[in-house]
């Protein structure tokens, strides 16, 4: 039999992909699938190394929205081509857009994500204030000083403030995003001392000072996931997938009284929610690509999808990858953040998410090889001036020279 | 020190050594060689398209890195606080299991259980369990005492750090120390009894004495592990606030694993290597005698 | 062994409570991570710390169902104990050599050993990817067995060395005398007097090897992965995690404990005592 | 009253009751010397003394004070250890300077007093050298320099001279008694040296087995043994001793004992005994002649060299005012006429 | 031809020249005693000889074969150590089976030959002990153990029973003398003990600060000593050794000496020479007394008890037959009328 080896990430919906294999190994009993599950960001170091050394470790790769246009324009991936039975076209264009390059689809979406507003009804109504489906930056700092309490160990808003492209810095582009900057300019220089930077981080700075849990400068996904569900949360903004958790009782205290809106916006709302996919692509390097293409097929249908739906739940299905996934009545039923994601998603556009026009792409990237350790030193600074220990003009300045210096060495510019 | 050797048997020494020796060579010269060798051209795994002899380039791009001699000094301040703190507090419990009483086997596996945990699980646990300043259990005592918690990760950066290795290594050196202390000769402690030494007297004259080759030994250990410790950082601070926790290996593993970049990368190793010499020659100035 | 008359019993109890309450400070954590693993994510995470709760090892089930967890756990035997006792074999040859037939250039030697491992992980993942890729051993247990010997030796010779040394000369001169070959002079009396240290040592370049993370996973990860590449595919994934990862940290650890546990009384060294005047 | 007092003094190695009891009141400035068979518990004696190992019943009185729990280094003693115990790290000077440096002594005194005892036990040459460097003797002279640098209130030695070389040990041995007239510090000795024991002690103890046999003075021991245990053990080749069946019965004496030096070989049908030369060991200044009596061996000294032959024939002669007397139970029967040694 | 022969053989340690170019041929089953002053390089030239100390310079020769660099596990020789050096983690059974066992014997026999030697030794009730919990002499003993099971080409003992009180010493060297006499195993021995080297020796080898100073039977070191070193090294107490100007000059002699027992105290106006009686030691069988002559002091030895007093003007008597004479050089003259011994 042939064996497929396949590097995942080690998300929910992954993991319930790999148990759910063996119905593709029935279907397929000359096909053995063999799993490595990782952490995001092992993950991506480990199979960085494997592609561009052509190492040929791995047969199908989870990657995601930032690898794919970068190793597809490299040629380092095989393009997809799928049958009809398929349904290229179901796929959401966003989705499909960002894992494409020059036209050709390299990676297939498994699911997909944008970033959104989550927050507590009851605090909110208890103060007297409300919410509307598509908030500013403004209203949202409003109602986080209002329903602030940290002696009842309610803090008024959470955020990202642990350093990382990943990290921080996705939260943080969005935020750029919204008050009208960019990474880098036309000429590819950083834009890190513009005045939307100095603005959205001073205003974020100041947000999480006054009304955030102390430690946010450590704070990622998973670290606010656990104070939200403990309730100490009053609003987050962080990606959708979220919204599953926080609304499963099983997990959180205060899964009956969270309610969901759009990322919040300032000057513009280009770019204000953040797009993510992670996605399954078959590296050049692998010789088994025929079979490593009937089981991205698998995976990535609506039939697997609605395999999730039966045997796990409709609450559990993969989203955003699929329209028709939305159309599903049964998942609309389960999920109550459906619409919300829906628009989340279909609202982001990687290929144009700033106010001024942008040589790159992504929304809270960009998909060139340089910004990973660009967005680690930018979002070390950030920390750094969210813990007080730099004033933002400081941090800004060295985060500037800091991505100068690399986009220099990468050769963008003299 | 007096030559031991077998007489008659000059070769065997030699011959039980070159196994060892010549293994090691070769896991040294041959990565060594390429990463020289790397770090003098352009490679960038992300662009391998673009190649060339760049000369020290690769050097200057990583020495002029503001985050350079910060990240030298963390590396040094964290070495020394560590070594510090698991050599001082690790003769302290090795000295006080040393002697028999109720339970003595069951404490020498708690206490050197921790050096059993996986450093990236170990980050994670005091990270999120311990220091965490909401829902930590340090946070929960601060609070039960009526303090303000403190914000660890944050405030302190680099001592977290410094905690969550130490709890790590002290086993180590606990386990090389207890079993060291059992060859203390039993009838030198008694001389020095009569000789009307107090315990603290003891423990100068004989017990360090008898205790600097392990001493040693811990500290050279611990020096090349510790230089390049990075998964603790990577997972709980990612070298912040600022540059507040990035060490030399942390820099490199920015390099490495996130620009992908070997050239510079390869660079960096050779620096810390450079350094960790720099280091290792001070400490052998110093305890070298002690090894023999 | 005799007590000296002047630890009178109240010293006794102040060292025993000492121990102890020592002991149980730096296990805490440790007791804290089972303790978790045995909560669900929602009672992991609880402020004030949950400590009487209903157990449940809904976590194990979790764990074994996502990977097959004995087979991690094999591969992690099989390189750490192969590499281990590899590392031993070559290792306690040159130890004995250094420490019973020092020549001046021993201290150099051992300096020289340690310093192959200045060189960070990081920096030579490369070359030994691309070593390992073009002799075909990506992913194989082989190659993480040859890392791990080969990273651990200079800690197992240094550690060898200095327990060696406390071993005093004359016996094995003695045993010489005695007729007892290189392979007599090593079974009967360095192995029973150097027990203690090699014990110690054997333990802990285990440990190592067994927590290995950084080769383990960039060498091999799905036909060769070990317990650490297991624990790696639970740390931060997105959602609560907790108490998985407490789960899989302590199936991860719990053979190297219980392993621990069970070697301790070989952690003391043979006693020399009565030996030499 | 006695200065250092052991009152029926026990120790028990698990099992083992290695001391036995034993009763011994030591006046202040005295030269004790402790004798008996190799493991009979002397060095065991000692080391209580020396808080070096628990009292398992008994007492220890130090100058009137109780000292049975009292911590070795409060005791104020110094000890020559049979095993030396010297501290492997440092040179020979630093073990000498070691407890002086501890009780802050100053450096010129320290200094002085170091290289005054080195002076007299030949190490001056060594003072630089660690013990792994040194001799066996050498090693064990620092044992001795090490306790002799101190002005302790009791002086402790455990078979301090074994190592020695005749000569070092003649010198030795007259530096310790020269020693002990100037301190006038309280000495107990162990050896099993008949000399040492004979020319230092003021009295000696005899142990066998835990217990003491016999305590007094040199030469009441040699000249009036209480049993045939201390008879045979003092002196050098021991006393003969034989089943009084070969001479004439007197009491209740149950075997006699003759020192060899009261021996003298005659011809072969003079003397009281007879019997064929066995085995001559020639010493340079004396001879011992061993002699089968047939049903005994005897050891016959004396002070010539002799011209007798392997195998011969020979009688052997002595004074009965020499004869040692035994009942059954080894107990010495002393009677007003046999004071063998005032007689010599 | 020679058995054990060493050609010139040199000892370094770093600088210092342990041994200085030693020259011996031991004969096959001969008895050699090595004795000298503490550090002369006893244990050093032994340890040489065992394999177990590299030679610097020089061959070591064994039945003929070169065995300069052998390793020690194959020159078959068994020895005891100075320090004992016993197998800390085994009983005594095992200490003392342990050459037997890897030589693969029997276990039957090795049950007999270690009973049969824990028996010589007194050691039976020991044998389930760890050393640890063993006294001295005890320890001694195992070392003296291990060698005597075996049946090796070379038997080598430093300094066996130092430890040991005088009885079992005496028993324990007539064991080891039988045990000589029974393998016939080439021996050589190292002791400070003087009766010892006198009874034991085929040979004694007297060593000065590592080299030879002279060879010969025993009775030849006691009566013709080579030089004065040996003359005094030999006899304990040592020879009496004053300079040439109390006597009537004679020749290049620069000094004579004469042996304690050779004097006699007599009254103050008889003998030759005349002091005052400044210390004496009564050791039982014989007494010591040490006159003053105003320039020098002697030893007498007389084999009564003295009654004569401390400060007592004695004279000393001698009779000039028994006189040695040395050179400027310490070299002694030895003349036709001058076998002090012989005429003893
Ligand atoms: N390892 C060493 N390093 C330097 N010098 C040494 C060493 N071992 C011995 N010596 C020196 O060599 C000389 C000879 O030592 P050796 O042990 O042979 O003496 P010895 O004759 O056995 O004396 P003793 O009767 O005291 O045992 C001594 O002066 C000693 O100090
Ligand atoms: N730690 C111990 N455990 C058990 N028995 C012991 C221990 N130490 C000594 N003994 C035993 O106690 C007895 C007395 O020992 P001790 O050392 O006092 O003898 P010793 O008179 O000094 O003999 P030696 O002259 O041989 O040194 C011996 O029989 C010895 O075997
Ligand atoms: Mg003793
Ligand atoms: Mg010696």
């Amino acid at each position: 039999a042939t064996e497929l080896v396949i590097a995942t990430v080690n998300n929910g919906h992954m993991i319930e992909m790999q148990k759910l294999s063996k119905h593709f190994e029935e279907a397929n009993p000359d096909i053995k699938l063999k799993w490595v599950t990782l952490e995001e960001g092992v993950l991506r170091q480990r199979v960085t190394t494997d592609v561009a050394t052509k190492g040929g470790q791995f047969d199908i790769m989870t990657i995601g929205m930032y690898e794919t246009p970068i190793w597809g324009k490299k040629g380092w991936l095989k393009e997809l081509k799928f049958d009809d039975s398929y349904k290229v076209d179901d796929l959401l264009p966003a989705m499909r857009d960002g894992l494409s390059s020059e036209g050709k689809l390299y990676a297939a979406p498994f699911y997909g994500e944008s970033s959104m507003l989550m927050y507590r009804a009851d605090l909110v109504k208890d103060a007297g204030m409300e919410m509307p489906s598509n908030p500013t930056w403004d209203h949202v700092a409003q109602v986080a000083a209002k329903i602030h309490n940290p002696d009842k160990g309610v803090y008024g808003i959470c955020l990202r403030g642990k350093p990382g492209w990943g990290d921080n810095m996705a939260f943080l582009t969005t935020l750029v995003n919204t008050y009208g900057g960019q990474w880098f300019n036309m000429e590819w220089k950083p834009q890190l001392e513009t005045q939307p930077w100095k603005d959205a981080i001073s205003f974020y700075v100041d947000l999480l000072t006054k009304y955030g849990p102390p430690g946010s400068a450590n704070n990622s996904f998973n670290e606010i996931l656990a104070l939200y569900n403990e309730g100490k949360c009053g609003m987050w903004i962080d990606a959708t997938i979220a919204a599953s958790f926080i609304s499963d009782p099983k997990q959180s205290k205060v899964a009956d009284k969270v309610a969901f809106a759009q990322a919040p916006t300032k000057v513009t709302p280009k770019g204000a929610n953040w797009l993510w996919a992670w996605a399954l692509a078959i590296p050049e390097s692998s010789t088994k690509s025929a079979e490593a293409q009937k089981f991205i097929q698998w995976a990535t249908s609506t039939d697997y999808i609605n395999l999730v739906g039966k045997e796990v739940g409709w609450g559990n299905v993969p989203t955003g990858t699929r329209q028709s996934t939305y159309d599903n009545a049964d998942f609309k039923a389960a999920a109550k953040f459906a619409d919300a994601e829906l628009a989340a998603i279909k609202s982001a556009n990687p290929a144009d998410s700033t106010l001024e026009k942008s040589p790159y792409t992504g929304v809270q990237f960009a998909a060139i090889p340089e910004f990973q350790s660009i967005g680690v030193s930018v979002g070390q600074q950030m920390s750094s001036a969210l813990a007080g220990q730099v004033k933002v003009e400081e941090a800004l300045k060295t985060a500037q020279e800091a991505a100068d210096r690399e986009m220099r060495k990468a050769g963008y510019y003299k | 020190m007096a030559e031991h050797t077998r007489a008659g048997s000059r070769w065997l020494p030699r011959i039980l050594m070159t196994p060892a020796v010549v293994t090691l060579f070769l896991w040294m010269i041959v990565p060594l060689v390429m990463t020289i060798y790397f770090s003098v051209i352009r490679y960038n795994l992300m662009q391998p398209d673009q190649t060339g002899f760049v000369g020290l380039m690769n050097y200057e791009f990583f020495m002029t890195d503001p985050d350079f001699w910060p990240a030298v000094w963390n590396t040094l301040v964290l070495l020394g606080s560590v070594v510090l703190i698991t050599v001082f507090f690790g003769l302290a419990i090795a000295l006080l299991i040393n002697d028999p009483f109720p339970g003595q086997g069951f404490v020498r596996i708690l206490l050197i259980s921790p050096f059993f945990v996986m450093p990236t699980v170990n980050a994670l646990l005091w990270k999120h369990m311990m220091m965490n300043p909401v829902y930590g259990v340090l946070a929960q005592i601060w609070t039960f005492f009526g303090l303000e918690p403190v914000n660890w990760l944050t405030d302190y950066p680099l001592f977290s750090i410094i905690i969550m290795v130490s709890w790590q290594w002290l086993p180590f050196a606990c386990l090389i120390f207890m079993t060291a202390l059992q060859s203390m000769d039993r009838e030198q402690l008694e001389a020095a009894g009569m000789d009307g030494a107090t315990y603290w007297q003891k423990l100068w004259y004989l017990y360090m004495p008898h205790m600097a080759r392990s001493i040693s030994v811990v500290i050279m250990i611990e020096v090349i592990f510790l230089l390049s410790i990075f998964a603790e950082i990577y997972t709980t601070t990612s070298g912040g606030p600022g540059n507040a926790s990035t060490n030399l290996a942390f820099l490199i593993f920015k390099q490495a694993q996130l620009s992908f970049d070997v050239g510079v990368a390869s660079a960096g190793a050779l620096l810390a290597v450079v350094l960790a010499n720099i280091v290792a020659v001070f400490l052998i100035r110093m305890i070298g005698k002690n090894l023999d | 062994m005799q007590s000296s008359p002047n630890s009178s019993s109240g010293k006794l109890i102040i060292r025993t409570v000492a121990a102890w309450l020592v002991a149980l400070i730096l296990f805490f954590p440790l007791l804290f991570l089972a303790v978790t693993a045995f909560k669900t994510e929602g009672q992991a995470i609880a402020v004030p710390s949950l400590w009487v709760f209903t157990p449940t090892l809904e976590n194990f089930v979790e764990v074994q169902a996502r990977s097959n967890y004995l087979h991690f756990a094999w591969n992690s035997v099989v390189t750490s104990v192969v590499s281990t006792v590899l590392g031993l074999l070559i290792a306690a040859p040159a130890a004995y050599s250094m420490a019973f037939s020092p020549t001046k250039r021993t201290k150099d030697i051992l300096m020289w050993m340690l310093s192959t491992k200045m060189m960070p992980a990081v920096g030579a993942l490369v070359p030994i990817y691309v070593i390992a890729q073009t002799a075909g051993l990506l992913d194989t247990k082989f190659a993480l067995i040859v890392v791990f010997t080969m990273s651990n030796l200079p800690i197992m010779v240094w550690m060898l060395y200095s327990h060696f040394k406390d071993i005093p000369h004359e016996i094995l001169e003695a045993s010489r005398m005695d007729g007892a070959n290189l392979w007599d002079e090593f079974r009967h009396v360095l192995l029973p007097l150097g027990m203690g240290g090699l014990a110690s040592t054997g333990l802990l370049c285990l440990v190592l090897a067994w927590n290995e993370a950084f080769w383990a996973l960039n060498l091999g990860s799905a036909k060769a992965g070990t317990l650490a590449t297991l624990v790696a595919s639970y740390s931060s994934p997105e959602g609560l995690f907790w108490a998985k990862l407490s789960a899989a940290s302590l199936m991860a650890i719990a053979p190297i404990i219980v392993f621990g546990w069970f070697s301790q009384k070989q952690l003391v060294q043979g006693l020399t005592f009565g030996a030499v005047k | 009253m006695a200065f250092l007092e052991l009152k029926g003094v026990e120790k028990f190695y698990g099992k083992l009751r290695a001391i036995k009891g034993v009763n011994l009141a030591i006046n202040k400035g005295e030269f004790i010397v402790f004798v008996g068979p190799s493991g009979c518990g002397k060095s065991t004696l000692l080391r209580m003394i020396a808080g070096l190992e628990t009292i398992n019943g008994g007492q220890l009185m130090l100058d009137g004070k109780d000292i049975t729990h009292e911590p070795s280094s409060k005791r104020d003693l110094a000890m020559v250890f049979q095993s030396y115990a010297l501290y492997p790290h440092m040179t020979v000077e630093e073990n000498m300077s070691f407890a002086l440096r501890l009780a802050k002594v100053a450096p010129e005194v320290i200094k002085e007093k170091v290289s005054k005892a080195a002076e007299k036990l030949n190490l001056t040459s060594y003072l630089e050298r660690t013990p792994k460097a040194l001799s066996g003797g050498q090693r064990q002279r620092v044992a001795i320099g090490r306790a002799i640098v101190r002005q302790p209130k009791v002086f402790l030695f455990d078979e301090p001279l074994s190592n020695l070389d005749a000569a070092l040990r003649g010198q030795t041995r007259v530096e310790i008694a020269k020693l002990h007239r100037e301190l006038g510090a309280t000495t107990i000795y162990v050896t099993h040296d008949q000399v040492e024991a004979m020319t230092l002690a003021d009295r000696v103890v005899v142990l066998r087995d835990g217990m003491i046999e016999q305590v007094g003075t040199p030469l009441e021991l040699y000249d009036r043994p209480a049993n045939r245990f201390v008879a045979q053990f003092i002196g050098m080749p021991q006393m003969n001793v034989l089943p009084v069946g070969m001479f004439p019965k007197a009491g209740n004496v149950y075997e006699v004992g003759i020192r060899p030096e009261h021996l003298t070989i005659v011809g072969a049908n003079e003397g009281q005994l007879r019997g064929t030369i066995e085995l001559i060991e020639a010493l340079g200044n004396e001879t011992l002649i061993h002699v089968n009596l047939g049903t005994a061996m005897i050891i016959v000294r004396q002070y010539e060299r002799t011209r007798s032959q392997l195998g011969e024939q020979v009688g052997v002669q002595f004074d009965p005012a020499h004869l040692h007397r035994f009942d059954k139970e080894g107990k010495a029967i002393l009677d007003g006429n046999k004071l063998a040694g005032a007689a010599a």
